[in-house]
């Protein structure tokens, strides 16, 4: 049940080329799981709220890491310790928790967000982190995940920092011998379409994203192509969706 | 609530805040932060006989203080509709309104003939001005001929109350109302979407999908609102006032344009319980002011036109 | 600057931008943060052959992303104009195309024959759609006859480059710009202001003491630039654009759907140099893109409509 | 001559029922006389910028004293130290102050803001003060005045502070009895109508207020209605008007 209230920032950093930003939200943090979003509003400019993962719930607070790519992200990122905002969450079809041993998940840059979480309550099944960026500064610290993870492998496009090349490429090299329960992934909709070819029969977990208005199913506004039912909705349908139900074809 | 009661035809409203059209899906999804039996009414998404897929994606963008959007009535068909979704909306009190379409004459008056038979539906808004479903954004609302001679049919074909939904991208929306009046519509409803176009330039590629999109959203509220105030003064049926509307202050700028009710449609996207706020906004505001819903409407005075240029 | 030159009939324009009517005067206050001569023009506010008071104030409200204005073409009438403003235009050597009104047709022929006599007077623009001159609203840029016999008397009186500013405010603004082709313009420019208003929900008056306004402002331009992909459709001569641009990505939006040429407005309000930096951002764009102008007019690309919804 | 720049906030607080807010911004401050204002924008919402008389000038640094009445006001109530704003100014004709001795100036409400710079300016004049308010919360300290008029006379419509009743009553005592070179006024169109009705012969200088959209004369959108030449625009030909010029009963 998601919950539409105010929260007070708690705070507002820079982490590397994201903004890390904490806000208090009691009752979304406590029903939150892994997967699910929350839309956010800072005011009536933008007109619409934007989604954004949950990536971290501790003690009635969300924190979320986002890029600065517009007007919305841009009032985010210049919001202040105090300052009230409008959240709509926890939104959206949660990853599934309920898998076997060693299960792996592939971010992509800022697609980092909601694996915090997910290893967490992942973290007695071992799982394994593919984590790839531009260049390392799209790369957070990966300290939080070395206690929960049994392997974290890092690329970035540049070799700044760990592989060089595209995390599908030590993904791919590591699935030719391994058989993971399932494949989680967040990132751009590129590595999202690579990871489910990739994964081949292994069952995916991939967590889209589409513009949104509402955020909670309302507009159908956020729709992604779907072999079996059409048009679905990315917020409420998803944002997590099988990688065999996309028409990866008919997606921008 | 005494005094905030709205006739439609023969249909009452509780109150005269009403849910818009393609703003709230069939209901389910808002009907967590809302009583829809508070309302006065919900218009469910347009539907036309048979399921639609709707527009490929990217269907919507942001634009300053409004929306385009691009949905092409995806929807599931009115057969559906009323055996899937209709029960819980019957169950929850709401005061349903279905937003027919058609590609054709026809269909609009199949869509409304089955309405009519069902339980739980109140009344019909016709949406004749939908511009995604027709050439170049063309709808049957764009001609007084066209607006009229559909009217009729569909009248005959229903006994419940009859709203027609008016498009904005016209000359003169007060002859589209009269001649919708004539036609035998129990009330105007107005405005649609705004036919609107953005571009990426980086790209060149168009925002929606389609090309072009209806805009919605506060941006197009003085268009409304001065719609509603030429319809109002054109028509003897009731104005229902949609545009922009985001709080009471809104909604009342529409009352005394001359609109007996109002819908919430954007607004609902960027706050769930917009329409509530709405409605409570406006009954604090009758209160403070002494007054009835129907002692404002209408009631806003053109400043000083004495003085004005000829017109 | 090679590559941004733009042709309107036997006119130059030095670059694609141009100061909107009614939005600078005669130019002499934006000439303080402005060097006319560095525009592609400017349009000077729209002028009758006698001078007009105005409409009373309050003449101006603020909505969102938009405004409204009911200034009701307040001039000093176009001889004065030609006597005591347009000296000062020369001097500072701007490129200068006056907004032409009138009461009646005849009104019209006789400005433009001033105009065409004047020495320092490039072009005229005639303004068939200053929506607070006649009754309701009503212009003659509203009926396509209208449009026709009128431009095709006014083309007779002047050999001056002839553009025809139409209104937003009609069902089919494609239309109106073809009739107004046959008529003999060598340019359209688009959008004027939307007929709006807005109440103060207080006191009930109206935001503007005429009651209706023109809006204008960003809020606009997801309309104006969907109005001038459909008008570059359905004629040959140029489009100049307008609509709420405030920034050169703005413009590019409407070189994309097809206009040769732009004009500031409402953003001269916000931001004096706004016409400056559109046009340097412009250049920086065609820079980055290695592209001249005209290479990049018209090259919006609609989406996927190959899967869309009928229409 | 006006400047069109960005100036940044030194100072923001509440002053009884205002706010005032501190702008560094040279070129401005340089050129500025009492009377004149600024257009001011905090972003991009509102759209439209602003207009405040500009009360203080201190070593490159406006000062100006607001209500908090609306959007734009609210906007930039919430500026912090250290926030960028778009000034335009110095704008519109300043107060005459080639005058005689004991001048006398009227100020309503917020009206009083013009009357810092200008009191300053006619030191040497004995001006005297007349200032009014609904209550005290709207009536300033008035300790910068007292080292630079000769007179204050204050009152508000409660009683609570100075004389009860409107400001209009104690000048209209005064003006009975003497004759200033010239009698200035601030405050609601109310106000400066019942001193240009009071002020008889001697000559006025009313800073008048109307909507406006640009500031700077282009729109043509701020006029009020004067004898002599028809509607007039506040921000270029005014804001300071003679009230003999003014057509009151036209003015709404
Ligand atoms: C379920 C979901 C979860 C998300 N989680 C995160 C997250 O944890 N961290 C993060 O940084 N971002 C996340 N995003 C993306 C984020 O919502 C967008 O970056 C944001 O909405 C952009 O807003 P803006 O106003 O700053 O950009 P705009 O000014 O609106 O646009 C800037 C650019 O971003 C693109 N854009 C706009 N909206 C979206 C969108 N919803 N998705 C993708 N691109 C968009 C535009 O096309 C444009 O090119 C998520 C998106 C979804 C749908
Ligand atoms: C030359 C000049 C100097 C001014 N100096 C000062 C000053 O020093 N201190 C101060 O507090 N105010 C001053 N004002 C008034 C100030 O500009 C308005 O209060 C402000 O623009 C309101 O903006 P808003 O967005 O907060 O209000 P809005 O949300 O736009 O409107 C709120 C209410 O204020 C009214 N209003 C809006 N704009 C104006 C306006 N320009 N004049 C009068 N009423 C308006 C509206 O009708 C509405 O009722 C001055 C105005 C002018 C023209
Ligand atoms: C996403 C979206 C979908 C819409 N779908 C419909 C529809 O199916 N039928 C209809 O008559 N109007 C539809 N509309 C128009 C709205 O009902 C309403 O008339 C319009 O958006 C203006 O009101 P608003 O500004 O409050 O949204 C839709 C609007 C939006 C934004
Ligand atoms: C205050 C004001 C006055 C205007 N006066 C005229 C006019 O005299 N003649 C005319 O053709 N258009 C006039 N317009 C319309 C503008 O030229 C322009 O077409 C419209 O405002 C849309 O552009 P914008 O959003 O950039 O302002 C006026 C607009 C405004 C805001
Ligand atoms: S964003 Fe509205 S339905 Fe998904
Ligand atoms: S505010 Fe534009 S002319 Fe005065």
């Amino acid at each position: 049940m998601a919950h539409y209230m105010r929260g007070m920032v708690t705070a507002v950093r820079p982490v590397k080329e994201y903004v890390r930003l904490s806000i208090k939200a009691e009752r979304i943090a406590e029903e939150m799981q892994p997967g699910q979003f929350a839309m956010i509003s800072a005011g009536t400019e933008p007109l619409l709220p934007r989604p954004f993962s949950i990536a971290h719930v501790d003690r009635g607070v969300l924190s979320f890491i986002f890029q600065d790519v517009g007007r919305g992200t841009g009032m985010l990122a210049s919001l202040r310790v105090g300052d009230s905002v409008r959240l709509l969450g926890p939104l959206g079809k949660p990853f599934r928790v309920d898998v076997g041993d060693r299960p792996v998940m592939v971010a992509g840059g800022r697609g980092i967000a909601p694996f915090f979480e997910l290893a967490r309550r992942l973290s007695g099944r071992s799982p394994l982190l593919f984590y790839g960026g531009r260049t390392q500064a799209q790369i957070i610290e990966t300290g939080f995940f070395v206690r929960l993870c049994s392997e974290i492998i890092v690329s970035t496009e540049d070799g700044g920092m760990g592989h060089k090349g595209f995390i599908t490429e030590p993904f791919a090299e590591y699935l030719a011998k391994s058989t993971p329960p399932v494949i989680y992934a967040c990132g751009p909709h590129a590595m999202l379409r690579r990871v489910a070819e990739i994964a081949g029969s292994v069952p995916t977990e991939l967590s889209m994203e589409a513009r949104m208005a509402c955020g909670y199913g309302i507009c159908i506004g956020c729709v992604i192509p779907t072999g079996r039912e059409g048009y679905r909705r990315v917020c409420l349908d998803g944002p997590v969706f099988s990688g065999d139900e996309i028409r990866w074809q008919d997606l921008k | 609530m005494a005094g905030l009661e709205v006739s439609i035809g023969s249909l009452r409203l509780r109150n005269p805040v009403l849910l818009a059209s393609g703003c709230v899906g069939y209901g389910e999804e808002i009907a967590q932060f809302v009583d829809l039996s508070a309302l006065g009414g919900i218009v469910v998404k347009g539907l036309y006989m048979s399921p639609r897929i709707g527009n490929p994606p990217p269907r919507i963008w942001e634009t300053p203080s409004g929306m385009l959007n691009s949905i092409g009535l995806q929807g599931i068909g009115i057969h559906r509709f009323v055996r899937e979704r209709l029960p819980a909306l019957r169950q929850g009190g709401a005061t349903v309104i279905v937003n027919v379409c058609g590609e054709t004459d026809e269909e609009y008056e199949q869509v409304t003939r089955v309405c009519d038979e069902a339980d739980g539906i109140h009344a019909t808004e016709l949406n004749i001005s939908c511009p995604n479903i027709q050439e170049n954004g063309r709808c049957p609302g764009m001609s007084q001929e066209h607006t009229y001679s559909l009217i009729s049919r569909v009248r005959k074909a229903s006994s419940k109350p009859l709203i027609v939904k008016l498009s904005p991208n016209v000359t003169d929306v007060a002859a589209i109302a009269t001649s919708a009046e004539q036609g035998g519509a129990d009330a105007v409803s107005l405005i649609n979407t705004v036919l609107g176009m953005s571009i990426d330039t980086e790209t060149g590629e168009t925002r929606t999908a389609t090309g072009m999109g209806g805009l919605s959203g506060p941006a197009i509220r003085p268009i409304a609102v001065r719609m509603v105030y030429q319809v109002s003064h054109a028509v003897r049926i009731p104005v229902i006032g949609i545009g922009g509307i985001c709080d009471a202050r809104d909604a009342i700028e529409f009352f005394m344009a001359g609109a007996s009710a109002v819908q919430v449609g954007t607004a609902n996207f960027m706050n769930p319980v917009a329409s509530m706020e709405v409605l409570a906004g406006i009954k604090s505001y009758l209160a403070r002011k002494g007054k009835k819903l129907n002692e404002i409407i209408g009631t806003c005075q053109i400043g000083r036109v004495q003085e004005s240029e000829p017109g």
